[in-house]
This record gives structure tokens, sequence and C-alpha cells, in this order.
């Protein structure tokens, strides 16, 4: 019955992965593509954390984690070019 | 402009340590799971990186007065003496030897001389990673001035 | 697999034969990556527990194509990375990113 | 299944371990200059006397291996060392430490501070690698070692000639990699094996079927692209832009690890079927001489003739190696070596010209000998000793080829052809080095000492010492005879280098 459940769970992350993909693709302005990047992030996880449970071992946790830190300095830092145009600032108001 | 970034600012404060203590998590499974000297070497070049992207090179460099093209130097000759140490015990190169050793907290703890190569990659890896993002950041400002 | 190592090719080539730096540089990390698929193809797709010690071990798949493939992202991620390099200094010191404008000048 | 007493096997990993080490710690103390200049040097004589002494070792007790981190060796990766090798690594380290001293006279403070010195010894690390490894893949991180340092040494500096050069070398490098790995992926769907012995086990048992010799083709033509055989067009332009001592030492010895590669690849795994890959080989060498003999006489820049001098000469030892008898051979891996020694005392007497001159065109030079006779009685011994006068070291080599090439030929009516192709270039080197000499050395001086450009002080003592090498490597050949003719042996019989390889079991 889980397993199921997880498959459809799977399936409905893929679906709205692909959603984001066109936003990502499509997004008329640069903050919507980061934001659904950010998403497919966000879900990609979600998709480790069910094929972890599915097939029963403990090997994706790392991943996770890792990809979760990732992700977030990712945005971060888009987000950051966003604001201010510049990733770096050499001397931050100083 | 005090105010600026105060959020991503108290943020990254936080986060640091849960990113550093990660990568040392993932650098000491690697010996029996998943993880090792390039993961976590990478995981606190991310860290380094989340930290320029919250304050400023000045900043970071005075905090981490280190260069970190010295220290890919250093990480790479770490491995290759690990390498030799074989050779010195008439093992070929690059074999790897584990004991176990009693430490006092731990317990029983089993000690390998793949940690120290491992400690080489990370290092290098975390030197070459951060030297990368330190020249194009440094590179940027001055094309854009 | 093999339709989308392909495509991967296609792309690659069509990019590396365009005049733009920047797209010369992208389709080869494109055609680098279509040779990783490619070895994990060769290397036989096969059933099996991921090569981890203590994760089903007894069945585990041939390691090999991924150490092959780790060497070579690497090894592929260093050689975009200089490429861009390149690129970048040579569109500040030349003044040009379009690959028809490096020709020809050896002895002038 | 490893042999003999593990610590002295260690020995084989030396020449690359000592250039590593050395590049590393170069890297570390970088502003250190004269420590730079004085380690690496030390490092490189003392890689040279290693060298020596492995040559001595492995004459002495046959092929040596390395596996390590003591896998046993279908599955680790596995160092091998045979007299090719050996005599390879003997002359690169050789030519290493001349056109280092070459570079330490000549290059200038502002590149040795951007890490010349490390990327030397990892260009060099990279170079040894390719010769002593026994494993496909192993050799194409090598490889891109190798590449990836000459990319950098030659975008050192970022003059425009420069940039826009390393942009093609690179990108045209880069595709070829790809194409290795690809290469790579097939042989190993089919044969499941990547270490170079049991590819050839798995090889002889199947035969060679088409696949394979599609395969076989594919990494002819990658090799060709790195050995500059007939896909040399990229070669002129980039080895034409570096400063004279990277010029040198890419002349030669990048080409010459692809030749290496083409060497152990046709000898040891696709030996099965000449008729069609080494058919490929022996037109490609054809036209790569013819070409390059054309490009070499419609130079006028003394860069590009010598540059169209590496295309000829990389021709005429593919095709020692199509001939494959061992007295061909023998005079392939001999031309080989005089190659690799000559090539960079060329470039290094060019750059000297350039230096002095200020330009590279040799119609606006004249008259170099009164000023300066050592270096151009030197200039006339390297031109006698590449178009193969006789007591010079060109000369075994061309010798023998040439006589298998017009014995076999009578098998075989295209042979004559590329004998006689070899003998034409021959002629196209002479022609072309002799414009280089009538026009630069002799005829009115009309440079006087104060109008020089920059001095020879410092340049002419390595190749003073290259020079010497070349002379020996003639006058000597007697001596050096025996060490070629047993590195053939493993050539000719790939059942020995398996057997060292992988044991009895096979």
């Amino acid at each position: 019955m889980i397993e199921i459940l997880l498959m459809w769970s799977l399936f409905a992350f893929s679906v709205s992965i692909a959603v984001f993909l066109y936003r990502a693709i499509k997004g008329p302005s640069a903050p919507d593509r980061i934001i659904a990047m950010d998403t497919i992030g966000v879900n990609l996880l979600a998709v480790m954390a069910i094929l972890s449970v599915l097939l029963k071992t403990y090997a994706f946790f790392e991943v996770i984690l890792l990809f979760g830190i990732l992700s977030f300095v990712g945005t971060v830092a888009f987000a950051k070019f966003i604001e201010k145009g510049v990733l770096v600032d050499d001397d931050n108001g100083r | 402009m005090e105010s600026k970034e105060i959020i991503l600012r108290t943020v990254t404060k936080l986060a640091i340590f849960i990113i550093l203590a990660f990568a040392v998590f993932l650098f000491l499974a690697g010996h029996h799971n998943p993880g090792g000297g390039f993961i976590g070497g990478l995981t606190v070049a991310s860290a380094i990186i989340l930290l320029l992207l919250a304050f400023d090179i000045k900043a970071v460099k005075t905090g981490l007065p280190i260069d970190f093209k010295v220290l890919a130097f250093v990480g790479v000759l770490i491995a290759v003496t690990t390498g030799m140490g074989a050779m010195v015990f008439g093992a070929s190169f690059l074999t790897q030897t584990f004991g176990h050793v009693h430490l006092p907290l731990f317990g029983e703890t089993e000690f390998a001389t793949a940690v120290l190569f491992d400690v080489g990659v990370a290092f290098a890896v975390l030197g070459t990673a951060l030297s990368i993002i330190f020249t194009i950041s440094g590179d940027i400002q001055r094309w854009k001035r | 697999m093999s339709v989308v190592i392909g495509l991967l090719f296609t792309i690659g080539v069509y990019l590396v034969l365009s005049k733009n730096l920047l797209r010369i540089i992208l389709g080869t990390s494109i055609i680098s990556h279509g040779a990783n698929l490619l070895i994990i193809t060769m290397g036989g797709l096969k059933n099996g527990g991921p090569a981890l010690l203590g994760e089903g071990a007894g069945s585990f798949m041939d390691p090999l194509p991924q150490a092959l493939i780790l060497t070579a992202i690497v090894i592929n991620f260093a050689m975009t990375a200089f490429l861009m390099v390149l690129a970048y200094r040579s569109y500040t010191d030349l003044g040009t990113d379009q690959i028809h404008e490096l020709r020809g000048a050896h002895d002038e | 299944m490893s042999c003999g007493v593990p610590m002295m096997n260690n020995l084989v990993i030396l020449p690359l371990l000592i250039p590593l080490v050395t590049g590393i710690l170069m890297g570390i103390y970088k502003n250190n200059l004269p420590l730079q200049r004085r380690v690496s040097l030390f490092s490189l004589a003392v890689n040279f006397g290693v060298s020596l002494y492995l040559v001595q070792w492995v004459a002495g007790s046959g092929i040596r291996i390395l596996e390590l981190g003591g896998w046993p060796a279908p599955f680790g990766i596995v160092l091998v060392l045979d007299l090719l090798a050996a005599l390879l690594l003997t002359a690169t380290a050789l030519v290493g430490f001349a056109c280092l001293l070459y570079a330490v006279h000549s290059i200038g403070e502002d590149k040795e501070r951007h890490y010349f010195y490390p990327l030397f010894h990892f260009l060099l690390v990279g170079v040894n690698g390719s010769f002593l490894t026994g494993d496909l893949f192993n050799l194409f991180v090598f490889f891109e070692v190798m590449l990836f340092a000459s990319y950098v040494l030659l975008s050192l500096g970022g003059t425009k000639i420069q940039l826009q050069e390393t942009v093609k070398y690179a990108v045209i490098n880069t595709l070829s990699s790809t194409l290795f790995v690809v290469g790579i992926a097939y042989l190993y769907s089919v044969t499941g094996t990547l270490n170079m012995a049991h590819l050839s086990v798995r090889i002889a048992e199947v035969g060679q079927a088409g696949f394979l010799t599609v395969v076989a083709v594919v990494f002819l033509i990658v090799f060709s692209l790195k050995a500059g055989l007939l896909l040399y067009f990229w070669l002129p332009g980039s080895y034409m832009a570096p400063p004279g001592a990277v010029g040198a030492i890419f002349a030669a010895l990048l080409t010459k690890v692809g030749i290496y590669v083409i060497f152990r690849m046709y000898t040891l795994l696709f030996y099965h079927q000449p008729e069609i890959t080494h058919w490929l080989m022996a037109v490609m060498a054809g036209l790569t001489m013819l070409l390059g003999g054309i490009g070499a006489i419609a130079q006028w820049d003394i860069r590009g003739i010598l540059v169209y001098n590496v295309v000829i000469s990389v021709g005429f030892i593919i095709s020692g190696l199509v001939f494959a008898t061992s007295d061909a051979l023998v005079g392939a891996v001999y031309y080989t070596m005089h190659d690799i020694v000559l090539k960079a005392l060329l470039f290094l007497l060019g750059g000297t010209v350039i230096a002095i001159a200020g330009t590279g065109k040799i119609k606006e030079m004249s008259g170099l000998i009164r000023s300066h006779p050592l270096l151009g009685w030197m200039f006339f011994l390297t031109l006698l000793a590449l178009s193969g006068v006789p007591p010079l070291s060109g000369f075994v080599g061309k010798v023998l080829i040439i006589k298998e090439g017009l014995s076999l030929g009578s098998g075989h009516r295209g042979f004559y052809l590329l004998a006689g192709i070899g003998l034409v270039s021959s002629l196209m080197v002479l022609y072309s080095l002799l414009k280089v000499f009538i026009n630069g050395f002799w005829g009115e001086t009309v440079l006087s000492t104060e109008m020089e450009k920059g001095t020879e002080r410092g340049l002419v003592f390595p190749c003073l010492l290259l020079t010497a090498v070349s002379l020996f490597l003639g006058l000597g050949a007697e001596l050096l005879y025996p060490y070629v003719d047993q590195a053939i042996i493993t050539m000719l019989n790939p059942g020995l280098y398996i057997e060292a390889v992988l044991g009895e079991v096979f």
C-alpha cells in the first residue's frame, strides 16, 4: 500500500518538476526562473527522500543534505546577483 | 546602509556551523560510506562561498588569512606523501593500511592512512575551488570599475 | 539511452561548429557528457545494488565505469573552467568572442 | 602475482614522483625564484640519473611493473616499465633539463612568478606518466595532465597570438580527448577490461573482428590528432605561439607521446589486422611527410619552418612502424629518441636566433655567423643530423627505416612509394633548413653586435649540451644499439609484456 502511495507521489513530483522546468525555460523574468530552479531543487530533494524509502537504504541521506546546501547557496547567489548585480562584494559597507 | 542583507547574514551565521559540521561528518564518513575528502572539501568550500556572498572579500580574507593556492599545493603534497609513506615501509606506492587505536574518549577507534590521503584531497579541493572563486570575483570587481 | 547519446553528440557538434566561442565551449562540454553517458551504456546496464559496501553486497554493479566517469567528469570540469577563463580573457584582450575573428595574423 | 621484491619495484614510479613533488614544492614556494630555479634543475638532473639507472635495470632484468596500492594487475592500476619506456624517459629528462636551463635564462621573471616551474614539472609528470602507464584509462588521465599543463604554458604571458592559438589548441584537444573516451567506452564494452595487457589477451582471443578494427581506427584518429600525424592542422599555429623554451619542450615531447602511444597500441593491442590499420597509417604517414615538407618549404618564418619539420618527422617515424619489421622498428625507436633531442635543440637554436635578431623572418636577418660562429655551426650540425647525413644521429634511424621499406617494396608496391617519400622528405628538411642557414647565418652581417635585440648568453649552453648528446647518439650508435634492439623485442612479442604484467596465469 505504502509503495503505491510513494509511487504516486513520485509521479506527482515529476509532474511538478516538469511544470517548473517549463517556467524555468519560459519564465518571462529572471526571478521567475530562479524561483523555478529553487523549487525544482526542493522537489529533487523530495524525490530522493522518497527513493530512499522505496529502496530501503540510508545511502541517500548525505546526498540529500549536500544537495540542500548546494541548492541553498545557489539560490542565494542568484538572488543576490539579481538584487545587486554582483555576486561577491569587494568591501561591503565599511 | 547598515540594515543591508540582515536576513542573509543572520541565516549565514547560523547555517555556516551546520554546514561545516556536516562537512566534517562527510569527511569522516568517507572511509566506509559515501563521502570523503573530495565532498568534504567541496562542502567546506560552499560554506566559505556562503560567507563570501553574505559578507565581502575583505572580511573573509581577514577572517581566513590563508593563501588558498598554497593550500591546494600543500594538499596535493600531503596526498602524495602518504603514497610515498607506503614506499618507505616496502609496500607498493599508494598502499593504504589501517590499525586500531585506543582513544580515551571514543574507545576502540579505527585509524587508517587513507584518512591522511583524504585530508590531502580535501585541502586540494578546497584550495582549488576557493582560489578559482576568489580570482573570478576579484576579476569581476576590477572589470566593473 | 543510445538515442540520448546521439542527441547529445548532435547538439554538441552543432554547438562546436558555431562561431561563438561560448557556444563552442558549451558544445565540448555537452559532447563530453555524451561520452560519459556512453561509458555507462557500454559498461552494460545491469541489475544490481549500488556499488557500496554493506548495501545489498553480493549483487552489485560493475563499479569501474562509475570510477571512469567520475574521473572524466572532474577532468571535463577543469577543462571547461579553463576554457571559460580563456574565453573571458580573449574577450577582454582581443575584444571578440567570435572564433572567425581569431584567425590568422601570426607574423604580422 | 606481484613479481620480485615490491620495494624495488617502487623505483618504477620515481620518474613520475620526482617532477610531481618538485612541481608541488615549486607551487608552494612560488615567490622564491632562485630556489625554484635551482631545485627545478636539480630535480631534473636527478630524474635523468634515475632514468639512466632504470634503463640499465630493465635491460638487465626485464620488464618491471608496479601495482599501485598493491592491487593485482587486471583490477588495479599498474605502471609498466619496459625498455622502450625507459629509453624515452631518459630522453625526456635530458630534454627537460636542457629546456629548463634555457628557460631560466630566457623566460622572464613575470612568467616565472606565474607558476612556470610547477607547470613545467606537471607537464613532465604527464609525459612520464603516459610512458609508464599500463592502463588505458590512466593513459587518458596522464594525457589530460600533460595537455592541461601545456594549455596553461601555451597561454602563459597572454599575448594575443598565444590566446587565440590556445583557444584553438584547447578546443581541438578537448574534442580529441572526448573521442578517446568514446574509444575507451567501446573497447570496454567489447572486452570488459582496460588494462593493456589484459586487453591484448582479450583482443587476441576474439581476433580483432570488424568492430574492434573500427575502435582501432577511432584510436588512430585520436592519437594522430595528438601526435600530428596528418591531422596536424592545429600544430603549426600553436607551436609557433609560445616562447622558445616552451615551444622546444612541446615540439620535443608532446607529439612524441602521441607517437609512443601509437607504437604501444598498434604493437600490443591492434596488431591483428595490419592490412587495415597499418595501411591507413601508411597513407597518413606518406601524406604527412609530403604536406609537412611542402609547408616547410613554403614558410619564410624561422618558427614556421621548424614547426613543419616536426610534422615531417612524425610521418617518418610512423612509416617505420608501418614497415613493422624488427629493423624498421629499431630505426623508428632510434629516430624517435634522436628526434626528441634534435627537435628540442632546433627550437632552442631557433629561439636564440629570434632572440638575437628580434624577428622570426629569415629574409630580415643575415650574416649571423660572423658574430655568433658557435650558434651557426651548431645549427649547421643540427641541419645535417636531421636530414640524415652519415655519422650524425639521424642517419641510423633513416637508413634502417628506408632500407626496410625498400626491401619490403618487392612484396608490396606501396612500400616503395612510402620509402621514396621518406627520402624526398629528407631532402625537403635539408632544403628548408638550409634556407634558414643561408639566409640567416650567411651573407652580409647586417646586425652589428650593438644592434642586437638580445644576447645569447646563457642560451648557448643548453644548445651545446643537446648538440653533444646528438653527436653521442650518432657516433655512439653502437653503444646504444643493444638497448634499442632489446626494446624492440617487447614490441614484436606482446606475449612478453602480457606475461610481465599478468604473471603466468595467462
